[in-house]
């Protein structure tokens, strides 16, 4: 892709002539409209990005988008990515998808994917229930969560995408939030920029059926509090005055205040490059109330991508054979 | 023709120092044959898959017409000398058109008492048997379930008995190369193949030449493998009677370039033509289920520039990873068996309404569920035609032969790409793992296939679901500036392509869909008659029953009888004269490894009475058992 | 019998001190009417289905006989007034038996623009049109599509137009009591409802109970909705013209309880009765997929012991965790809709292999693919009938009407135990999501369901693949010593049960599991007929078509015609008598909403030449279309 | 289930009268024998067992057992068994899966009934291979596997059972070897003895297509330098004299030898039942050559079951109406 002759592109230029069809309210929007401006930005060319979901609210981005797109069947997006990507490996493909959509049938096919390292830019809206379908609980509901189908509260233990992703192997794992669009930027532009899988979880607000379960992370009075940004190299810290961190007492993380004692070096320093993901892990554990919660990139290795490990083990062995010489076989005769 | 000339191509480079030679050949009486059914049979870790193999390829390039079946067992170790071991290798070569590998054997080649066992039952009284002696030891003879020996018993007295201690002439054999006991084995195959050879009047050299590849880094192998064959060539003459041998002459051919082939390879081969014939990339996404792996593995071996080959997380992800490399402009193909099938029922829906040209090769086996594992049967027809929710149709073929699978695969290419709709082709174990002579195509024989990607028009819109004379929407490939669209599985607004829920558009396009598929039939082969245009009884079939039908029916013409034969490789959708075919007959003969599924299709399409011939045994029909059913329906008209 | 007592029961006790009064009768002209087919249709936040809800229970307690549709917009929450967003309910009441909720509307309330465009064209001429004049502002009529305002631009003239100032006659009724804005909107859903009763002149007293109840922890609400629902009642007499009462007079019914039961409900209590009757526990497993979900919402709801519901990880998932409870000796259910039935293609093959009584419910929607999701539509039949690798028959049930569901659920359970199979039964949204009058079975009244679990016989090995005399295989439960045995998704040795790979053991079971299917026709009712024994033309239908098929043909008995109704519940095995019924008849037309898939099945089995009306609309038949097609048929005949 | 008049059952009692049909030397007869000893100490009652597999040489062990089996479809045991249990909470259900079986077709159903914590037993033959299939690459095959579909070598990066399980929500999660016999009791006793979804991944050797794989924890010669056995509450220590040991180097575990100033206090103590999973990730991060590998419970915590959660969230909210209450609805009327 020549970039130099590349004409500037706007978010708008991103928009497609479909009308937007969510909820009023609903933290899709915001996301849609940060994507925008991080596509534009991308220096990529519009034919050039494709955009496959799955079903769900969140599944129906593709169509708000001036790109190519594939709204595809429930779970089945990384799958269908990744055959995509396959074909034509000059694509910057996007893979948008819901937490039900991801964790209930297409788990199996996210941690392929990520395991496989194919150079996919996966977004996972997080609103902790299933919107589309109307209101039932979701593989991330919280307990106690109330939905069509956990009428006494939802009591099942929810996943954490996070700590998934970094058991299947993924080499780029972050976490952003709908309304926080600077936060979201910056990281979804480091995603697009990783070489690999990368995977985005986004906290996202459904207004209708779980409204207001990321107040925490939102709400400005409090998040300095419930909230920690990851930055690499850099100490967890966190706190309106970021006068209260993180320190380790054992394996067990400890949300402390400076002071009384404690001090910068008792802080555990993020290291999102780390040969193996347990900071990671252990970061993609914590939850309120006890603890903050980690927003950023939780980890981000380089791994050789699918397609370059398959160039390469095309490389080795023998050479393929002329086609001629393949359809006659090893031990064919001519009759004249 | 006999006196054509006729030389094999060695497609691969000598390398070895060690050349392997020939023993000259041992003198004896001869008899002449039109044709010999012959069976290698032994424990699964006698290398009977190997003895059939090679004694094909020599029979081929001898030149016979040959056609094989090889019945590996379905344990992937048993314990020694059990029946469930025992791994069987068919040949039936000829020097006239042979359809099958045959239904009863003229030789049968038993390593040890289980394959004895389990094979006795398929050999024509007054048949060779060929019998490694060495075996039949109490243990052996107590695992196959003989309470005394056959081969003292009597059991034996009405076949022609030729008894070999190979074991002990193979030992003799390769007395002199320094081996461990499993390589001796394992040059008793060798030996089993030698004499075999020799019975029949097969040349060693493309035997040789193979050995001479295969162990290549091994000379000490190649020494003790030569040794092996060639003392089993020569030894026979020694051994005792019936130490006759027998001939066949060679067949008539066109002029050109002959191999073997398996099903399994002409298929692959057929997807590979496919994508140099185009140009565009192939994509093969599959999921290892058996029998259809072959395939996998097949393209995993035959690597080209421009295929790429994956293994699926499972056989859902496996369509969709095709349908996603549709998307992108490649051939995005996969190939599964029932289970894999079955689980790609919802894919198959999205691909429908994709409109994107992929291919999903379905090689069926004995169901329903996990069934019988890789036993053929023809009982997915109804699931291909009819298995996806909401009204669905697609393309649908099946191949006739090992060889078809070529054209088959080339035929379902075509068809994707020409009509942008997911193609379904069905075969069985019976016809990938089966194998016959092949004429290879040269590369300017392949047929065409028109491939048309979407351009952008200046100062028009794209319409993403716009139809050309075909009714295919354009194929649009990501990358391509001003075509930028969405498809996926919701219903889609006629050429704009948006979301629709008009109730009248969704109408439409349900109408459009399946129109297209029938217009495919004018780009397709009327279906064609094998003896009198009209008459009492036609028998037609589909897939894998083709041999069967066609041995069975040239028999009975043979006897006179006002019989024709029938067969289809497109069952959707149907080619446009099926019906008038159907109806010039005063009855119709379907014989199908399944309850009646074509039966149905027919009788729902056209009000034809047809009779059905029902086998669900997981294995493919004998000539004998459609020959007596045509016979009886011809008794009783 | 109209004079029978008739006393509206209360099931809950009410908690609440303020006790909501109706509002005196204002008086006004009575017309007479013997049905009246009426749509209420706002914007999503309007209310409509609880006024739909609503108006419906009082017209049913009055004594009408009720026949309702939802029509819930597709999008969740559509910008305000957009057409996208219009919520529709159509209410047809009457004082004779009917089928359909109604083609025509003789009575339209649009709360809106939006919803006055979407829904004008269906309400006849000269018919009653209630309109919310406070909503016909700029912005509105232009989010509708409005060049000019309907209201004066006569394009209203032809109907009997009631214009009511709505919001502010609520927002006046609800002044003295302490709302806040959105708490008002909603009283004005009341308002409408008042407004409606009294027009229809039907009965309070059920929507008072019912704010009561609702509401029991906010008084503030109760005084409010009250005072709207009094004050639309009282209001209309005031209105402008036509505030003309029409009257439906009470229908005769059986003595019995009644109730309102929509199909979804009718299934869920089904299902609950059947685990009431046999004493089993039920598992249900689903997974969310419009609109099979209102199911699985039901069952969460109606919690009972001995029942549990869980919402599985997956499609696929649900039916094994059906077919493991069934294994566990429970009735395992699923309920899905087109893309989990395909995905479950698989899991019900595992399912037929182990033979295991389970119910796949199937709320078929309109495809492929995702589609038009929660659309109507009958094209899953063939997937039913086929859609699964191998040979795989098993039981195939369709409801005709909403409260035909209760007796679906019933015969899917009742049929699943006795043959140890699995059943599917399809329906629509359609039947699931519309509502009708029912009367409630007492317990003694429900069908006896027989349950035998096997049970160890001293000295006789378990034989877990036995027959009894209908071919079912013992269901023998772990936990029980002595029957200890395995099952699974590989073919069965008869009788012992093991796996086997025996091919004549395999054919013997293939056919042994299609006589089991075919066997069961013995227990099912002969195919009936409404009309005359034979004739010019049979209608046959299945599944939700049966109240437009009822309807047409009703009315074109009346006109005379030789044409009589029959309508299929059993689609798989057919009843023993189908193909007779259908020869007795000249022609036969099967109305479907699909391409044609019964039809296929019927050429199929019968060689009959059945005439298909097909409708693909995600939309059912209009009584008028099917009336329309039997009058073509007749005059060409 | 009445414990007191059980009679005593060998291991003879738990064979089924079918002929074992594994490849002679295939490490799944050793598991076999193995459990067959275990359950006959298990006090439970044959007929109240269970075992239910998916496909693979792993998913035919239900055949070889004479309890009650369902040898189901590819990769959906567990949502079976969940069901199966849901039905029949008294029954003690075993789960048999493979790799493939597990972790490609069947991820998805193994880290729902997981994080349900169902009262599963959960046995993962790991032969990084599939073996029914005859010789793919397995999702956990190691880089460089050479199989059927890997004919240059395996280069996908191989997923860890352990790791996914924890991120699953595992309550019990254990490693064991086939060979290693008594290991294999000890753990399959514990599993046995959790209540709630017990994930145990056995090293199983596929004769066949994938011999010698773990020859490096089975060789006598050096297994005491390669494998980790965890004992609660006990220091990780490893080596033929037990000198060596793994120390926490900020988050990088590093194998030591006692002595030159590092002494026990240095090594990590391994607890298995921490709040949060984080160590349990680590050790199942340790690979060879660089590491040894761990055999043993990683974790073990309690957590009510699914069975219980369903009866707890039974009791909440509304009692259940009568039956006949809920056939006449809210609102019925009698014509009399
Ligand atoms: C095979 C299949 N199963 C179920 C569904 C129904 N379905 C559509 S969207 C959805 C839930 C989506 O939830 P999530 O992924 O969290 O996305 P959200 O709507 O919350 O953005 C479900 C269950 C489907 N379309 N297909
Ligand atoms: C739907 C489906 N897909 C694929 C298969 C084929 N299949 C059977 S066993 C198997 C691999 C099993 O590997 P694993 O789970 O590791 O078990 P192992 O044989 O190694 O014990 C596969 C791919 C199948 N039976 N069904
Ligand atoms: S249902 Fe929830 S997630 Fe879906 S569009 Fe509405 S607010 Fe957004
Ligand atoms: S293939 Fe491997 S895993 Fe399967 S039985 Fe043989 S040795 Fe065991
Ligand atoms: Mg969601
Ligand atoms: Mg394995």
């Amino acid at each position: 892709m020549a970039t130099a002759t590349l004409p500037l592109l706007t978010p708008n230029d991103f928009s497609s002539d479909r009308e937007v069809r969510w909820c009023p309210g609903c933290g899709d929007f915001s996301i849609l409209s940060q994507l925008k401006k991080v596509l534009a930005v991308l220096n990529v060319p519009r034919e050039k990005m494709v955009f496959v979901s799955g079903l769900g609210c969140a599944g129906r981005l593709p169509y708000y988008l001036s790109t190519y797109g594939f709204h595809g069947s429930y779970g089945r997006a990384p799958a269908l990515a990744t055959g995509l990507k396959l074909a034509n490996p000059d694509l910057q493909v996007w893979v948008v998808t819901g937490d039900g959509d991801a964790l209930s049938a297409g788990a199996t096919h996210l941690i392929h994917a990520l395991r496989r390292n194919v150079d996919l830019k996966i977004l996972l809206f997080n609103n902790e229930v299933f919107g589309l379908s109307k209101g039932q609980a979701s593989p991330t509901a919280r307990p106690g969560t109330r939905t069509k189908t956990s009428p006494e509260g939802s009591f099942e233990t929810p996943l954490r995408p996070i700590s998934l992703a970094l058991a299947a192997e993924a080499t780029f794992v972050a976490r952003t939030i709908d309304v926080d669009v600077n936060h979201m930027s910056e990281v979804l532009e480091k995603a697009a920029a990783h070489r690999g899988a990368a995977f985005v979880e986004i906290y996202q607000n459904c207004k209708i059926f779980n409204d207001g379960v990321f107040e925490y992370a939102t709400d400005a009075s409090i998040k300095t509090d419930t909230v920690i940004y990851l930055e690499h190299g850099r100490p967890l810290l966190f706190g309106r005055d970021r006068n209260q961190g993180l320190r380790l007492n054992g394996f067990e993380p400890e949300a402390v205040t400076l002071g009384h004692g404690i001090t910068m070096d008792d802080i555990l320093i993020h290291d999102e490059r780390a040969s193996e993901p347990t900071l990671a892990f252990l970061l993609s554990r914590l939850i309120g109330p006890h603890f903050p919660e980690c927003l950023g990139v939780f980890r981000s290795v380089q791994r050789p991508t699918h397609q370059q490990l398959l160039d390469e083990s095309f490389l080795q062995g023998d050479p393929p054979r002329l086609f001629e010489k393949l359809l006659a076989g090893d031990e064919s005769w001519l009759v004249a | 023709m006999a006196t054509h000339e006729r030389r094999v191509a060695r497609e691969t480079p000598r390398k070895t120092a060690v050349r392997p030679t020939a023993a000259s050949k041992p003198a004896g009486a001869i008899e002449e044959r039109d044709a010999v059914v012959i069976r290698f049979a032994g424990d699964a870790g006698d290398g009977m898959q190997l003895v059939g193999t090679q004694f094909t390829m020599a029979s081929a390039a001898h030149g016979n017409l040959v056609c094989t079946l090889p019945d590996p067992p379905a344990e992937i170790r048993a314990p020694v000398g059990a029946l469930a071991g025992v791994s069987g290798f068919q040949v039936h070569f000829s020097s006239h058109a042979i359809h099958t590998p045959g239904d009863r054997l003229d030789a049968l080649l038993a390593m040890n008492p289980a394959a004895l066992k389990a094979n006795l039952p398929d050999l024509e009284p007054g048949a060779l048997l060929i019998v490694n002696t060495d075996t039949f030891l109490p243990d052996e003879l107590h695992a196959a379930g003989y309470a005394s020996n056959p081969l003292q018993d009597g059991l034996l007295d009405s076949y022609r008995l030729l008894a070999a201690p190979m074991d002990q002439l193979n030992r003799e054999a390769v007395a002199k190369v320094k081996l461990i006991a499993r390589e001796t084995g394992r040059c008793k195959s060798f030996f089993a193949l030698g004499l075999a050879l020799w019975l029949f009047d097969r040349p060693l050299d493309a035997t040789l030449r193979w050995i001479r590849d295969t162990y290549a880094k091994n000379p000490v192998m190649i020494e003790a493998t030569t040794r092996s064959l060639n003392a089993g060539y020569q030894r026979s003459a020694a051994l005792r009677t019936p130490a006759v041998q027998v001939r066949v002459a060679k067949a008539e051919s066109e002029p050109g370039r002959y191999r073997q082939v398996s099903g399994a390879e002409a298929l692959t081969l057929g997807l590979l033509a496919a994508a140099h014939r185009t140009g565009l990339p192939l994509v093969f996404a599959g999921f290892p289920l058996a029998p259809a792996s072959e395939i996998l593995h097949q393209l995993f071996e035959m690597k080209q520039p421009n295929v790429k080959v994956i293994q699926a997380e499972d056989d859902l992800a496996a369509l969709n990873l095709a349908l996603g490399a549709s998307f992108g402009g490649a051939l995005g193909v996969t190939a599964t068996t029932g289970p894999g099938f079955s689980l790609q029922s919802e894919a198959l829906g999205l691909a429908v309404m994709s409109e994107l040209p992929c291919v999903v090769i379905d090689v069926q086996r004995a169901g329903p569920s996990t069934g019988i594992p890789s036993k053929a049967e023809q009982a997915d027809l109804l699931l291909a035609l009819h298995g996806r929710h909401g009204e669905c149709p697609l393309i649908v073929l099946a191949m006739a032969t090992p060889s078809d699978g070529f054209a088959i695969a080339l035929e379902a290419a075509r068809l994707a790409i020409r009509c942008m709709t997911p193609v379904i082709v069905l075969a069985d174990a019976y016809v990938t793992g089966g194998a016959e002579t092949w004429r290879v195509p040269t590369l300017d024989e392949l047929p065409a296939i028109d491939v048309r990607h979407a351009k952008p028009s200046a100062g028009k819109t794209f319409q993403p679901y716009g139809r050309d004379e075909h009714l295919a929407r354009p194929w649009a490939i990501p990358g391509t500036p001003g075509l930028e669209h969405r498809t996926g599985g919701m219903e889609k607004e006629a050429g704009t392509g948006n979301v629709s829920y008009n109730p009248l558009n969704h109408e439409e396009m349900v109408q459009t869909r399946a129109r297209k598929i029938d217009l495919a039939v004018d780009t397709i082969p009327p279906l064609e008659v094998n003896g009198p245009p009209q008459g009492d009884l036609l028998v037609l079939g589909w897939g894998s029953t083709y041999g069967a039908i066609a041995a069975a029916v040239e028999r009975c013409q043979r006897k006179g009888m006002s019989v024709a034969a029938a067969h289809l490789r497109h069952l959707s959708p149907l080619p446009k004269n099926t019906g008038d075919v159907l109806k010039r007959y005063r009855k119709v003969l379907v014989p199908e490894l399944n309850a009646g599924q074509l039966s149905k299709v027919l009788r729902d399409a056209f009000l034809v009475d047809v009779v059905s011939l029902s086998k669900v045994q997981g294995r493919p029909f004998l000539v004998r058992e459609i020959e007596q059913k045509i016979e009886e329906l011809l008794r009783n008209a």
